[in-house]
């Protein structure tokens, strides 16, 4: 197992590469999801007062 | 076309495809990293190292493609005056940005091994470079001007003249290289590459492509949503 | 006051009054012209005065603070009308937006640019530029700054109506110089390295007429956009 | 873009091309109808107005009345040409300017807000960048002369606009009434920072348009002591703010 950490040397290299690269690609996933998310409950949160409003 | 004109539309069609989205991109990322660490042999030149490549290359292709969606998207907006179109672009950029960010970063952690230095102007990472501008210069249209739709058709205009120019762009920056570094150092060309280099290649390709269409999904319902709100409050304004 | 109005008439008066204007008080014509021999001549101070140094760079010194003069003379090419109510004016032309921007640029480019190419030769002295290259600098100067001004009038176009919109417009126009900077300053070295420097030319006139199909109708819809 | 060559009929309307005339000439304009129905445009992702029909013929002057934000601008520049009309439709004679872009029609003249001097011209170059933006030439001397004269401008004619006061950049700005034959004046707030004597020559010059049969379409909040319609924007103020798919 330590020998397919090791990467044959180039370790560093690559996990970093694989994990920024995940963490870049979950971070902008999971904001994507939240703000969609949010945005509708805000919406929802208007969209009746201004039925009930009009 | 006109049909994803509505809002309502559009979500109701992006629920049908967001779940299949998401079953294809697990299973070909777990596929893809699988065939990519563990099954692909490390290169006789290159040792375990070359495994960045399947990470960079695919990463460079969807930064590339996601420009071509993008200028799609704002053709689209400008020529039919498509609202949800016009959001698309706004949607697609940040994808496509953070792609090209991994492209060059990915980029740079190869080469430090391979040549001793982060940074290498090989035509390819430098065109990935500029593209890399032309992103950033499209969203910050976005949000330069004050009034949305307006920010919106000029920043469809930029990518438009954008993407004619990737080509010639594309052209000169190889043929700069080829000015300044006769030898091709980045051996990146398909076709020669063996099977067992190919295949987690295309596997992770197609992990991004899916990846790319949930994300942009989301990011359409919060594009939608965001210009409901602000319908929404000027109604309140008026009151 | 029929269809045949004489649009020609227009163009060239569209044409002189810029000029004029670039070239009054507060134009941009001295300003650019100004930048250009200041900035070049700081190269040495940073890197040298070392001659060989400055040979191998001067030609790629040149071209870039010359894109700069021409992207900072940019940034009021339409701005000002915009301000002060002349671009409707302008719009309700029978030129058209499309001509009116074509003549704008011209303009740009006789009285901002042109100055320019005419004194490039000069800092090619102080950058111990190699005695055979310089018909090419100006030659590749001719055939190469009208991208810039083409392809610049859509960034000031795009960024009409955006307070301090300079900074924003270079971000957009930049990435798109590249090729003309790489073929301007490669047609000057070929010539100097005693190679061919016909291809490079070549691909610059290309370039340049890419930017001549683009740059009036883009900056044209840029400008109606800000119009509406 | 409207019609680049300009619809035979509408050719034959206007005089053909002769050296300017003075400006106490009398140009004789039989000008089509502009027939605005149904009217409907957004600013900002809002409706402003809906549903807005008028008719301006021949030698008729309508107000644009209303409170700001009412559309009095907006709609100014709709019919100039700036902007599409969301909905309805805008007919002159037999050309459409609904889809219009701005483009000239040989028709209008157009005084916004702001004044349009370049401030190192002088007037005479400003009046000439006018004109030759219009039309190619610069105005006849004799009428722009007459014109400076009618504004109390002829002081200023060779001086650069920067020095002018606010009151006489505006009146620079209406110079351009003066300079071209045109049928259709449109004028944004042609009132403001004028004083009652300038007032009345304005008054005058719009009363000697509508006589030669010319027509004007004028936002203002203040009597100009011109008798024309009058039209409330806010008659048209949109019941539907905004289409349902947003909401």
């Amino acid at each position: 197992m330590t020998e397919f950490l090791h990467m044959g040397g180039y370790a560093t290299f690559v996990w970093t590469a694989y994990g920024l690269t995940a963490a870049a690609l979950i971070v902008l996933a999971l904001s994507s999801i939240r703000g969609a998310q949010k945005t509708r409950e805000r919406v929802e949160a208007l969209r009746p007062r201004r039925r009930k409003g009009e | 076309m006109h049909r994803f004109a509505n809002p309502a539309e559009f979500n109701r069609l992006a629920d049908a495809i967001l779940p299949w989205a998401k079953i294809i991109m697990a299973a070909a990322f777990a596929y893809g990293l699988y065939l990519a660490l563990f099954t692909s042999p490390p290169d006789y030149q290159q040792g375990e190292s070359v495994r960045i490549m399947y990470v960079h290359v695919p990463a460079a292709w969807m930064s590339m493609f996601t420009y071509m969606v993008v200028a799609a998207a704002s053709f689209t907006a400008l020529v039919w005056r498509h609202p949800v179109a016009l959001l698309a672009g706004k949607a697609a950029a940040p994808i496509g940005a953070t792609f090209t960010a991994l492209a060059l970063i990915t980029g740079m952690l190869w080469g430090k091994p391979m040549w001793g230095t982060y940074w290498v102007w090989d035509g390819r990472l430098t065109s990935v470079l500029v593209l890399f501008f032309l992103y950033l210069g499209y969203m910050a249209l976005w949000r330069g001007l004050d009034e949305e739709d307006k920010a919106g058709r000029a920043a469809s205009i930029l990518a438009l003249v954008g993407v004619v120019n990737i080509p010639i762009i594309k052209f000169s920056v190889d043929w700069w290289n080829t000015l300044h570094q006769p030898s091709s150092v980045m051996r990146m060309d398909g076709p020669t590459m063996p099977a067992e280099m190919l295949w987690p290649l295309l596997t992770v390709a197609l992990a991004f492509k899916a990846y790319f269409i949930v994300v942009f999904l989301y990011r359409m319902k919060l594009e939608i949503n965001l210009r409901k709100l602000t319908v929404l409050s000027s109604i309140e304004a008026r009151g | 006051m029929s269809g045949g109005v004489n649009t020609s008439a227009i163009f060239r008066a569209i044409f002189m009054r810029d000029v004029r204007l670039a070239w009054s008080q507060g134009g941009t014509g001295t300003m650019a012209l100004s930048f250009f021999l200041i900035a070049v001549t700081l190269f040495p101070f940073g890197v040298g005065p070392e001659p060989q140094t400055l040979a191998r760079i001067a030609a790629g010194v040149i071209w870039v603070v010359a894109l700069l003069a021409c992207l900072l003379s940019l940034d009021r090419l339409y701005q000002a009308d915009y301000e002060d109510g002349s671009l409707d004016d302008l719009a309700l032309s029978p030129l058209g937006l499309t001509g009116v921007a074509a003549a704008k640029i011209l303009a740009h480019w006789v009285a901002t640019i042109l100055p320019l190419v005419a004194l490039s030769p000069i800092l090619g002295m102080l950058m111990n530029l190699d005695a055979g290259a310089y018909g090419m600098l100006v030659l590749s100067l001719l055939v190469g700054t009208p991208a810039l001004s083409l392809i610049g009038s859509v960034g000031a176009a795009l960024t009409v109506s955006v307070r301090r919109g300079g900074v924003l417009m270079s971000l957009l126009v930049l990435p798109l110089y590249v090729p003309t900077l790489i073929f301007g300053v490669g047609a000057i070295d070929a010539a100097a390295g005693m190679t061919d420097p016909l291809p490079h030319l070549a691909f610059l006139g290309a370039v340049t007429l890419v930017a001549l199909v683009i740059g009036p109708i883009a900056s044209a819809a840029a400008l109606k956009l800000s119009l509406e | 873009m409207r019609a680049a060559s300009l619809s035979p009929s509408f050719a034959t309307l206007y005089p053909e091309i002769r050296p300017l005339m003075t400006a106490d000439h009398i140009p004789r304009y039989n000008a089509p109808a502009l027939v605005a129905d149904g009217l409907a445009t957004t600013r900002g992702g809002r409706r402003v107005f809906e549903g807005l029909s008028f008719t301006v013929s021949s030698g008729e002057l309508l107000y644009l009345r209303g409170p700001n934000g009412s559309g009095k601008s907006t709609l100014l520049r709709l019919i100039a040409g700036y902007g599409k009309a969301h909905a309805g439709s805008l007919m002159f004679g037999d050309s459409d300017w609904t889809e219009a872009s701005p483009a000239f029609d040989g028709a209008m003249i157009y005084a916004g807000h702001e004044n349009a001097l370049k401030p190192v011209l002088t007037l005479r170059e400003n009046a000439a960048a006018y004109t030759g933006v219009m039309t190619g030439q610069a105005p006849d001397d004799a009428r722009l002369m007459a014109g400076a004269a009618l504004f109390g401008l002829t002081t200023l004619l060779d001086r650069p606009a920067r020095f002018f006061s606010s009151g006489q950049k505006h009146r620079a700005n209406l110079l351009r009434f003066t300079l071209l034959d045109r049928p259709l004046w449109l004028m944004d707030e042609p009132t403001v920072g004028l004083d009652a004597a300038n007032r009345d020559v304005l008054a005058d010059l719009m009363k000697r348009h509508l006589k030669a049969g010319g027509m004007i379409i004028a936002a203002t909040h203040d009597p100009i002591g011109v008798e024309g319609r009058e039209l409330a924007l806010d008659d048209f103020s949109p019941k539907v703010v905004i289409d349902e798919d947003w909401l």
